[in-house]
């Protein structure tokens, strides 16, 4: 449960026993695949959720910008971003402890459709946390989640945001831990999630670092992910981790700016890794964005699914060893990467995932000869912030948005 | 109960048997405020008046902004103190400005405790600058700068400040090794939570490090008063009775008859806090004077009181 | 191009010598692979696209309905459905024809969205007619050509609907024709397109076939696929034809009434195959709905991608011959079957897709034990129709829409 | 002039060396309007003048309800003329209603050909039912209970009305065999469009079923009034130039001016549609007498039959 000096076990004593248990259960189900377990999980990730997903080349990027570009297609999962991978995989895991039901939060509203999706293809019943201003800003992905069944509870407490809801679900999770399963949405929280979650993960890196030498011939000289909380980076980078020619390269939302201001506890970023300090939230030792006290930011991203104010410990961890390098691109360069990916590519990405583009943009002569990026969502979610934020700025490869003077609707 | 270890030593004015001495007679009456709801002054006033009302102990929360183990009420008064602008520093001051006669107990999350004096570049104006001051300690200050937190500095402060002991709802046994270090640097009791899930191992770990009192947590869930007394409070009970440290009963007592089946159950004491946050917010909500609230704060503790008492007859 | 008494070449001269052009080049580079285009067509599906997509057991619909009902996962291909196998399919071929520019019409906007990834994917130029009343039932698709750096033309005349863009994109091909090529989204118009776009979306079957095979060591007993033009059908249904113990079923929208109102020209439903009658409309002879004058009727479904007057001539020759099995499921069983497949699978279909599980459902005992249903597509794209059209209704399995009242936003 | 082998039997009023004998002055004025726009009374008006205006043979618009081969001028005529209510045998009675003295072609897209007369169900208050009556033919009433459709009863019936030929834009010669050996059968014409794509075995295909005249497209695109006239008007004059039909060339006149020039190019006539639905609508939008347009109209043709003269000179 330790990543140097970050990890451990924050929570409640009501919930030790509970991450005792999940801590065996993972042990013997995932680790050592007591029941078949691993066979069944690939599986139902194969015909469920649509793995492999590919490795394709970017023919007009790698023009662009004069190196082999290769994107890891994880929008193409089902549901529309990685994060069903580690959702099928908790759920899952849940069933074999013997739970019956699963609890889990969400921002953007990406973890919690994942894991509605997979708590009905389980037939799981499945209470979500979301925070309500979020609520209202992701109105798309809180239909989806009771679409599938699943109960989504909206959280008024703080601002309303992830934050909050992460905290409501822990709450709910300490009232109901003996029946319930908290399936946490990034390699965050207390161990033996931030550990299960990469594992959940890593099928991505897995398969790029097979595909990238199928259709190569050899490993690439980076990859790029871009990180919120860490579990798509994290997945993204597993595989590579011992391969140490290969620059690893985390991309944190720069937001507005990397400054903060204490006075109103707002960090207009959530470039943790890069900026943070070393705190305990949520279950885990890790980097933070937190003020001189110890209270916890509000940070920002113009991408709901980054704006999160801590990180992984293992990326923490890793970032601190210099094994992965830490970085961030800005809102403007993020929109810009967005618009430049859909008209070159014809693939529409998160807005999360356009901040990992938006760094290959700035540092496409340092990268090497040959990068992968991982897309690890799809854009549809974000339309209608990219309407918004576009009309707000200056981006000179945007389309004309006169159509959509009124928004969506 | 303070452990056999605890010395007291290095100048602080915290008295490591205050706690224990505190359930030593009667069944305790432990209250929980959180500090600085809903302003300095009026947190002041309401304090004191559980004091008068027959208070014990006191838990004084430190509030955080991620209080995951708190209920909705609790999280209010945590909010409203927040916005108050409570800070660690203020909390300290705070402690020492009150006039009472019991222990204090620092209820607060372990960040907060982790970070302070960290940082080298405290804001004057709350009075951040008087810790490293009073440090004076030229190799912690350099190790704030660098940037290795730790509890050390919280608890020479908190020990300074006059407080009695910590709970930390969020620090389990497994990670409190440093701040049980500090404490008994400091000479200052550390309560553990035991929850209706604690078992085995565990219970073995958490009554090598407790001090004080144990902190029985009557059944599941968060913080937040309820009507009903879990049966799992004997059995709660049962796990810890043959603990060397005086057993307190918390998590949803809301009043005197409730007060009264749980010591009948068989605790030492008994901590009630969202009942009393209640008070507090239904003040807010009606604008009533300090005064009339505090006094209110005073009667429910003595019902509360003379709950425990009756459950001992 | 004939199939039985359908199909033919009802268009302007101007545009025959152009599908004489179509019809030589679909015979070079798709049915003979000259210059290697298969090899790139399926290079570019799989990585760009996604494929192959999974045969998947439905687990609870399986348990619920007595059979073992199997999922085609055309909802995973990149863009949400079906629709890419064919546009991409067909923007490579205009550039392997030395074409400078695409258009395409579109209804509920997949097949402008799949024509725009494709375009932008090969850097075509391309334009989407788009009826001006589809526009606004319709925007995050519209938004999504955008995005992809397509120019969306309004259709301001009649309904504004897809009958209206597909003219006016026949108009635009009439003046632009020698370096512009039409991409038709379904297995109509007038020939080589109903016979090319089965050809391109026959991946369908030709991988269904196979892993039916693989999964189950059998032929399915009936294969089921919701029908609008047709693509989705036809592409379900190609590999399997030869199968004659293999019932295939073509399932289009029953709508609110199978009944006609001449007078106002409209049929509440796009039941062709059922009930449509034999004529001449967009290039091709085949199936319609029309008054007794001919005029084509305005037809009515729920799914507005199922929303056609017409149908592909060779599907209605299938159902004319009997190989195929037309059937129709009206509104309510359609959203009964949404909501159905939402909370027991995981999985939100497109309302389309769920006409087939709408007569999976209502056929369950006469369908045999081994069903292959294709999910066509993913239903984000109906999210707005579906909490409107629920409301309307009694619909014992939808979830609670409260928090929904005020639409999606 | 018509095919060698058409007959002209079956007792009908079509004269199928009309449409030759239109070309066999002066070059040929042809308009075209959509019949029933804005209403029927209003459009026999505007029809007849254009006859006095010095149409050599008008173009009839049946309208079809996806007209595919018009621009949006055309277009919104055939709305209108639809929401009037225009149907079938609505525009054979206009036909026969008519009061002029020129050879009348009908120009409507395949569909409402092929449906005609297959029903066996139509609503008597529009007077579908007349046909279904005067043909008396059980057979065909059979076979269209049957579902067979066909071109045949409807240029039978066309031939009846006193039509010279028919234009169907979406009728390539690839598709037109059963309405050529109808027209054939009744003595009516069957003009094809040449397009300026025409080239090689298309052109010998439509040479060998075109009678009355050839339709020759100016230029790419729908229908509609344009400013410029394609230089491709010119290639693809010569290409049809050793055909023995007339050559009258459409899309895109506008003017006397652009008439005379084409005129000039070598046809043998001139095809105005757009310019003259442009004055029906501009009639309807203002609100104008029919008397009014009808005479904007008769302006108009004069203008252009003076052009079309000018361009001979």
């Amino acid at each position: 449960g330790r990543f140097g000096r970050y990890g451990g076990q924050y929570v409640p004593e009501a919930l030790m026993p509970a991450l005792e248990e999940l801590e065996d259960a993972y042990g013997r189900y995932v680790l050592e695949n007591e029941d078949g377990f691993l066979e069944e999980f690939h599986r139902r990730l194969d015909d469920f959720g649509g793995r492999p997903t590919p490795l394709q080349r970017a023919d007009r990027l790698s023009e662009r910008y004069d190196t082999e570009v290769y994107l890891k297609r994880e929008d193409l999962l089902h549901g529309g971003a990685h994060k069903l991978n580690n959702a099928l995989g908790q759920v899952l895991l849940a069933k074999y402890m013997g739970k019956d039901r699963i609890i889990a939060e969400t921002g953007a509203g990406q973890h919690g459709t994942a894991t509605a999706m997979a708590a009905a293809h389980l037939g799981m019943p499945c209470t979500i946390y979301m925070g309500e201003r979020d609520i209202n800003r992701q109105r798309p992905n809180v239909f989806r989640m009771k679409i599938n069944g699943a109960e989504v509870q909206p959280v008024t407490t703080g601002r309303g945001t992830l934050k909050e809801a992460i905290s409501e679900t822990m709450r709910d999770w300490a009232a109901t831990v003996e029946d319930t399963h908290y399936v946490i949405g990034s390699v965050v929280g207390p161990h033996p999630f931030p550990s299960m979650v990469r594992e959940f993960q890593a099928v991505i890196s897995r398969e790029a670092r097979a595909q990238v030498q199928e259709k190569t011939g050899r490993l690439p000289d980076a990859v790029l992910a871009c990180a919120g909380g860490g579990s798509n980076t994290m997945g993204s980078f597993e595989a590579f981790i011992g391969d140490d020619d290969v620059d690893l390269y985390a991309v944190e939302a720069g937001g507005s700016s990397l400054s903060v201001d204490e006075e109103a506890g707002v960090a207009p970023n959530s470039a943790t890794l890069s900026t943070g300090g070393e705190g305990v939230l949520h279950g885990a030792r890790t980097k933070l964005l937190q003020d001189h006290h110890g209270q916890i930011m509000e940070s920002h991203s113009v991408s709901a699914g980054l704006d999160y104010a801590g990180v992984g410990p293992e990326l923490a961890a890793l970032a601190d060893e210099g094994r992965v390098t830490a970085a961030n691109v800005d809102d403007d360069a993020a929109l810009e990467a967005f618009h430049r990916l859909s008209t070159d590519e014809g693939i529409i990405p998160a807005l999360e995932t356009a901040h990992a583009f938006g760094y290959l943009k700035q540092r496409q002569d340092e990268l090497g000869d040959l990068v992968v990026v991982t897309v690890s969502g799809r854009g549809d979610k974000d339309l209608e912030t990219v309407i918004e934020e576009t009309e707000k700025r200056e981006i000179g490869n945007a389309p004309d948005m006169s159509l959509f003077s009124g928004g969506l609707r | 109960m303070s452990r056999p270890d605890a010395t007291g030593a290095v100048g602080t004015v915290a008295n490591d048997e205050a706690l224990a001495a505190a359930f030593a007679g009667e069944p305790a009456f432990v209250p929980y405020l959180a500090v600085g709801d809903p302003d300095y002054e009026s947190s002041l006033a309401y304090v004191e008046a559980l004091a008068r009302g027959g208070a014990d102990v006191i838990e004084l929360g430190l509030p955080f902004s991620e209080p995951i183990a708190e209920g909705p009420t609790i999280q209010g008064a945590i909010v409203r103190a927040l916005e108050a602008g409570m800070t660690p520093e203020r909390f300290f001051a705070f402690v020492e400005d009150l006039d009472v006669d019991v222990p204090l107990v620092c209820m607060t999350y372990y960040n907060l405790i982790y970070q302070y004096g960290r940082h080298s570049a405290p804001d004057g104006e709350d009075g951040d600058t008087e810790y490293e001051a009073a440090a004076g300690d030229e190799d912690a200050e350099y190790e704030a700068a660098a940037g290795e937190g730790g509890p050390r500095a919280f608890v020479e402060r908190a020990a300074e400040a006059g407080l009695s002991g910590f709970v930390v709802p969020d620090l389990p046994a497994e990670e409190a090794g440093p701040l049980r270090e500090a404490c008994d640097e400091f000479g200052l009791d550390l309560i553990f939570i035991v929850a209706p899930t604690t078992r085995g191992e565990r219970l073995d770990r958490m009554r090598e490090l407790v001090s004080g009192y144990v902190y029985v947590q009557a059944r599941l869930g968060t913080t937040g008063a309820r009507t009903d007394v879990s049966d799992r409070t004997e059995e709660s009970l049962a796990r810890v009775a043959d603990w060397e440290v005086p057993k307190a009963v918390g998590f949803g007592i809301a009043d005197g008859e409730q007060a009264e089946r749980i010591v009948a159950a068989g605790a030492d004491g008994i901590i009630v806090g969202s009942a009393l946050v209640d008070i507090v917010a239904e003040g807010v909500e009606n604008g009533d004077d300090a005064d009339v609230v505090a006094d209110r704060i005073e009667a429910k503790a003595r019902e509360l009181k003379a709950g425990a008492r009756r459950g001992r007859e």
